[in-house]
């Protein structure tokens, strides 16, 4: 009775859609890859979803390098040509859609997305398919342990390694001024566990106790029952492993709870500029590290700043410089090796030439090892007088590096 | 010690405001025996609403009461006139959850579109402040949420006691049938006691956006607790969801020192499947699980 | 037309009309029931060599094992009338285990498949039980919160699941197979276990077992009293259906080959799963499929021709409304609905239990007439009374 | 109608002790505030047609809820042939013997005449992935169905038949699962009066093949005829019992009904 006719329709429905599927395909006006004086690029951005704010950042600094490229006579004379779909911050979407850049789209090359969950599941897509992937945002050390080849982070130092500067800095203190103790509040996100414990692992090296380590789930609100624990321990060094907002509940609740160390380090969230009007006046001594920095001294960086500055009227944070950094160094391979092109051989050369030579870069000259980590480090910010400043390493520093923070 | 102390007062804060918003829960399934899902999806937007009105006109979000209450209540009242009255009674159970289901994804995703994913937290001049109390530190945001959160359960309390509404929407929770017989319209007063429900949905979004994030998808971490502190308290008992809410917004503060904070989520769905292998009819009064 | 063949058949006596009736449609019906069938058949084997790249492949992928989760779902969901919102858990639970046991125990992927199935059944039994015991409500609340809780515990148990990090799982073919190969296997190993699950349900919802789990669909107060022990063929069906949805998570957590708590035990793919299958219907065995394939292509479309905005959250909230105010039973049973409607021969219950009157009156002798024209809903009304005259009978 | 009591065929002559089927001892049972059942403690005649009447509210359907399980009772004992069936799973309660109607007739609506009939039937745990469609069960379906009068329906959708058709389809599928006693809740409730006369017939009928009967009715008439053995139900408890000649005089009853 019911059988036949749910049959019938369901038959009928494949038969419609085995019809439609082209509309899928097809339905996005993309780059064809077959257009001669363009060169498509391919790119899969947290748009909508948890991640799309900063993921935001990055769209931008694609943007602006794609039409500073454009502006400059292309890429090897060819007009450059952006196809960004939103992932909607899923992993499974972000496949799909590297999946349809590649086949669909037939794209001449891709470029990564943003956040570091994300990250793994489009390498592999890009790796299947043998594709060079540069990637502005997965700094977390696991994702360089997955035996992905063709993978290369466009920023000078992985997650691990971001405090490098900071923790030098604490070793060549005589040891009486060194913090005793230190508290650590990570959220449970490869990227942002993976700078605090990395700090964690040198500062326990010097002998700094862990009074604290605390880890939380992305999703938290509530973080008086952490801030409770820390203020309890009184560490002396308090190091967050944080994203954005999280950062600043957390600082709000170890101010309610008045809780003063002597540092406190946050990642990510102090270089944004919403921070200091989030905190308020109570910013001073933050510290925190970064990867970028406006004014500094590299050729290509004053270009970039200059373009981005004109282009949107703020000058560019981290996330705008990583992405420009993905293009800058993704056209370094192509320029080298003169092609681009979605065929295997072509990215195989572009893969190998970024193994083996160096890139200058908005961040730096960058280099990787064989896994893709960059081998450079990141500096040290810290609020000075109001204001976020390079205080580390010292020859690159903006101003003094404040020893003992303020009350906040 | 003291970390014993704060814990202990920083549970009973937020216990407060889970006992708020699981009344409300309680008020939902009493009256019509739904399990509404969008609950907490309400309780975002009225944090959102709260928030935008703050950043819009620069007046404290408490003052954004005035208007949700009413607004929610109106909504509520709507929802299950034109919504949940609709379904039939043999599938109502079912057929509401899912109803409610597709109401809160409809907010989020609103929410998304209007807002964005960004996190959103209103800035109050007061936002750090504290008190001090023999070694306690109690965040001033903190205490006026609470405040209000028990102002609101006592104003609730005395409704559904000393009013003739209040006896209406007990006898329609208790027993409809009975209710019908005695000539109350428990059509009309379940819609009341919707829009009740959405009303405390309305109060603990403007506390919740006093001192917290918020963001589209937060409902989904609020309305995993309130469900189980609804079954430990026994579906349909208000005073069973507020005891409950009190011990297990406690118990998870208390066990974050040991466990910290992931694991001592954890204890809300051990509490939930505990009570349901052990005493399914929850712990404080309500019977009704028994039968539906 | 095979109402006017089974009328012949019933006037030759109430014996034989009673034997053949066991098919009122006749033959025709099960010739184009054949036929559409292997035409789906052909349809599905066909598609890989029929989808213009990899990508629509890989969208086949995905579909097909949408129907896989939709199907398995409907085992609890379609049969019990008990809606499950957290089915997700028990995906992510089956792609964890089988991930785990390839990476920690090193077993054959299949091997692994299979007995991370089972170890979800296993777990799916105290569950169960937790959420059955007491009606409705609790059943759903245990459901959403079982995913919450996952949630947890595979985030915050890193040393063991992977955590944030997530879990990498290597690949069940060897390097030669290209991705464009492995999405054709993969499409195949998904449709054959659809098939599967398609045939046991099939066969339940013929079987005692199938009509007991009905009733307690229909009125679980009323088949307790006729004798039918629900809870514990509420809980059968709760396992069985965690079985398929996990082996559904198994595979395609094989093919996609990285799990992530986050997306894993998600809320809404537990709740695309009982949109699909209340979207095609959940009292046929096709529905949840037809769903998943709706739903699955129109996800598609929408991203690519709407892009970039949060508007599917939206879309997915009240495609489930509406199809929970307005049709609760689905596309398929709305269709035949329509479709019987329109069928010229169909009569009314009212019709023939009036003819049936007239005849009774004029004869008094039961006849085995033709009730089939009586499986029309469409038009249907309350027939009136028959018994006001047949109260005389003895 | 006719007060008399007539005597129905096979059932043991007036006077010697009846038989105790199904008994209840102090079972009570509150909803909030309100003792539904208050201590009831009755003993049903075995092989006999046993009403229970009572004013509206006075527990009547709450003690039939509680006899068959349907819902747990606060207090009290439940036995069936020496063997106590207190909180008992209702199926287990109806796989003892005791099957059931409900007030406001209940049928599995989606489910075809024939299928509401098969659900009753108790498949032996390893046939259960047999066809429900067996040709045994499905012969003593249409048999059962052909006593009760709707065989013709056997293929319409339970939810497209008559309410008077669907209290027959619901006694139908008690008949299947071949319960020894009956309990009829208001089996004459909202029906009309020919349908009354051919329930009853079927009662008379099937009680004289040895099935016992209790039945919850409000028409006095009916159950005046059809009962050989009657327990009034007030606020919660029986205020008393006998055959129908003399509940009907008791003035306790009157006092109960009018309410004095």
């Amino acid at each position: 009775m019911k059988v036949p006719t749910s049959l019938r329709i369901t038959a009928l429905a494949v038969a419609g859609s085995l019809a439609l599927t082209g509309c899928i395909s097809s339905g996005d006006s993309g780059g064809g890859g077959g257009d001669d004086d363009t060169i498509s690029i391919g790119i899969s951005l947290p748009l909508t979803g948890d991640y799309s704010e900063p993921g935001k950042g990055v769209q931008q600094g694609y943007e602006a390098w794609a039409a500073w490229m454009n502006e400059n006579g292309g890429l090897l004379g060819k007009e450059v040509e952006l196809t960004i779909l939103d992932d909607q911050s899923s992993a499974d979407r972000v496949a799909a859609d590297y999946e349809k850049l590649i086949n669909s789209d037939g794209v001449d090359l891709i470029f990564g997305p943003f956040s570091t969950r994300l990250v793994v599941p489009a390498a592999q897509v890009a790796q299947d398919y043998g594709f060079l992937f540069v990637e502005p945002a997965g700094a977390a050390p696991e994702v360089f342990t997955q035996g992905f080849d063709n993978l290369f982070y466009a920023a000078p130092a992985v997650a691990d390694d971001h405090y490098d500067y900071l923790a030098d800095h604490i070793e060549a203190m005589p040891p009486a001024q060194r913090p005793k103790t230190a508290a650590y509040a990570a959220m449970d996100d490869p990227f942002a566990m993976g700078t605090a414990y990395g700090l964690k692992a040198r500062l326990e090296e010097m002998g700094v106790k862990t009074v604290v380590d605390e880890v939380y789930p992305p999703n938290t609100t509530d973080f008086s029952s952490i801030a409770a624990k820390v203020a309890d321990s009184n560490a002396d060094i308090m190091v967050g492993g944080t994203q954005y907002q999280d950062a600043v509940n957390l600082i709000l609740a170890l101010q309610q709870l008045d809780y003063q160390p002597a540092m406190a380090a946050f990642s990510t969230a102090p270089t944004n500029p919403e921070f200091p009007e989030a905190i308020g006046d109570k910013t001073e001594g933050i510290l925190s590290p970064t990867g970028y920095t406006p004014d500094a001294t590299y050729p290509s960086n004053k270009e970039f700043v200059e373009f981005y500055t004109a282009e949107y009227g703020d000058p560019p944070g981290e996330d705008q410089a990583n992405a420009w950094t993905t293009g800058q160094v993704v056209a370094a391979a192509v320029e080298a090796v003169d092609c681009a092109d979605p065929d295997p051989e072509c990215q195989q050369q572009l893969i190998d030439w970024l193994h083996e030579n160096e890139v200058e870069t908005v961040v730096g000259p960058l280099t990787w090892d064989s896994e893709g980590r960059p081998q450079g480090a990141h500096m040290i910010q810290q609020y000075v007088d109001g204001k976020i400043r390079i205080v580390l390493p010292e020859d690159q520093a903006e101003a003094e590096f404040i020893a003992v923070k303020p009350p906040w | 010690m003291s970390l014993l102390l704060q814990s202990l007062v920083l549970g009973v804060l937020l216990g407060g405001l889970y006992a708020l918003l699981a009344a409300g829960l309680t008020l939902y399934f009493g009256v019509m025996r739904v399990v509404m899902i969008a609950h907490s999806a309400f309780l975002i937007l009225a944090a959102y609403l709260a928030w935008f009105w703050t950043t819009e006109t620069g007046i404290d979000p408490m003052v954004s009461l005035l208007w949700t209450v009413p607004l929610f209540f109106v909504t509520g009242v709507l929802i299950q006139r034109l919504l949940i009255s609709r379904l039939r009674p043999a599938t109502l159970t079912m057929m509401s959850v899912l109803l409610t289901f597709a109401v809160a994804l409809v907010i989020e995703g609103t929410l998304g579109f209007v807002f964005t994913g960004t996190q959103r937290r209103v800035q109050l001049p007061y936002g750090g402040a504290d008190i001090s109390i023999g070694g306690v530190n109690i965040a001033v945001v903190k205490l006026i949420a609470f405040g209000l959160a028990a102002a609101s359960l006592l104003a609730l309390y005395l409704l559904l006691t000393r009013t003739k509404f209040g006896q209406a929407l007990r006898a329609t929770i208790q027993h409809p049938e009975a209710a019908r017989l005695v000539g109350i319209n428990t059509e009309r007063t379940a819609g009341y006691g919707f829009g009740l429900g959405l009303a405390t949905a309305a109060i603990g979004g403007t506390a919740l956006s006093l001192d917290s994030t918020i963001y589209p998808s937060l409902h989904w971490h609020w309305i995993g607790p309130l469900m189980a502190i609804i079954v430990v308290g026994g579906l349909g008992s208000i005073p069973g969801a507020a005891i409950a809410a009190m011990v297990l917004g406690v118990g998870q503060s208390l066990l974050q020192i040991p466990l910290g904070t992931t694991w001592a989520q954890t204890f809300f769905y051990i509490a939930l499947f505990a009570t349901l292998m052990i005493r399914p009819q929850g712990f404080f009064g309500g019977r009704l699980a028994q039968r539906f | 037309m095979p109402s006017a063949s089974d009328t012949r058949t019933a006037d030759t006596g109430a014996a034989a009309a009673h034997a053949g009736r066991r098919d009122p449609r006749g033959v025709v019906p099960t010739i184009v029931k054949a036929v559409a069938l292997v035409l789906l058949a052909a349809a599905i084997v066909a598609f890989p060599s029929v989808a213009a790249n990899p990508f629509i492949l890989s969208v086949g992928v995905v579909i097909m094992s949408y129907a896989v989760l939709a199907t398995g779902w409907n085992f609890m969901g379609g049969f019990t009338g008990y809606m499950s919102l957290g089915h997700a858990a028990y995906a992510g639970l089956g792609g964890y285990s089988t991930a785990l046991l390839i990476v920690k125990a090193e077993l054959n992927p299949w091997v692994a498949l299979a007995l991370g199935a089972l170890i979800t059944a296993v777990i799916a039994v105290p569950v169960g039980i937790a959420s059955l015991r007491v009606r409705g409500a609790s059943f759903v609340i245990v459901s959403i919160a079982f995913v919450l809780i996952l949630l947890l515990v595979f985030q915050s148990w890193g040393g063991f699941t992977g955590g944030s990090n997530g879990l990498r799982i290597p690949r069940p073919f060897g390097p030669e197979v290209l991705r464009p190969e492995q999405h054709e296997r993969f499409f195949y190993i998904h449709a054959a276990l659809l098939a599967v699950a398609l045939l046991l349900w099939w066969l339940i919802d013929r079987s005692r077992f199938g009509i007991g789990l009905k009733a307690i669909r229909e009125d679980e107060d009323k088949a307790q009293a006729l004798g039918v022990p629900t809870f514990q063929y509420k809980l059968v069906a709760f396992v069985l259906s965690a079985f398929f949805t996990a082996l559904g998570g198994g595979v395609y957590a094989l093919w996609f080959g990285f799990l992530d708590p986050v997306f894993q035990f998600s809320i809404l793919i537990g709740s695309y799963m009982v949109l699909m299958s209340l979207l095609g219907g959940i009292r046929s065995l096709f529905g949840p499929a037809l769903g998943a394939l709706i739903v699955g292509y129109a996800v598609e479309f929408f991203k690519s021709e709407y892009g970039d905005t949060q508007f599917h959250l939206v879309a997915t909230g009240l495609l489930l409304g509406i199809v929970v105010l307005f049709m609760p039973d689905g596309i398929i049973p709305g269709v035949t609905g329509l479709l019987r409607r329109f069928r010229p021969q169909a009569s009314s219950i009212r019709e023939v239990t009036q003819a049936e009157l007239a005849e009774q009156r004029a004869g008094g002798a039961h006849t085995g007439t033709d009730s089939s024209g009586g499986d029309s809903t469409g038009g249907a009304t309350r027939a009136p009374d028959p018994q006001v005259t047949e109260g005389v009978h003895p | 109608m006719s007060q008399a009591t007539a005597p129905t065929p096979g059932t043991a002559p007036a006077g010697t002790s009846p038989e105790i089927g199904l008994s209840t001892d102090g079972l009570s049972k509150a909803f909030g505030g309100v003792q539904a059942v208050d201590g009831a403690s009755v003993a049903f005649h075995h092989g006999k047609v046993n009403a229970l009447i009572g004013p509206n509210g006075s527990g009547k359907t709450t003690f039939f809820n509680c006899v068959t399980g349907m819902i747990k009772p606060d207090a009290g004992s439940v036995s069936y042939r020496g063997s106590s069936i207190t909180r008992k799973a209702p199926h287990r309660i109806a796989r003892a013997g005791i099957g059931r109607s409900f007030q406001l007739c209940r049928i599995f609506p989606r489910m075809t005449v024939l299928e509401n009939m098969l659900a009753a039937v108790r498949p032996h745990p390893l046939h259960l992935l047999r066809s429900s469609h067996d040709r045994g069960d499905i012969e003593r379906a249409r048999e059962l169905l052909t006593r009760v009068g709707i065989e013709h329906l056997e293929r319409v959708e339970a939810r497209d038949l008559s309410y008077g058709q669907q209290k027959l389809l619901e006694l139908g599928g008690v008949l299947m699962a071949d319960p020894e006693t009956i309990m009829l809740d208001e089996p004459a409730g909202g029906v009309n009066p020919a349908l009354i006369d051919r329930i009853a017939g079927l009662v008379r009928s099937l009680n004289a093949e040895g099935r016992t009967f209790i039945v919850v009715e409000h028409n006095m008439d009916l159950v005046m005829s059809l009962s050989d053995h009657v327990v009034v139900f007030d606020r919660g408890r029986p205020i008393c019992e006998g055959p129908p000649s003399v509940v009907q005089n008791d003035p306790r009853v009157l006092e109960a009904y009018l309410g004095i």
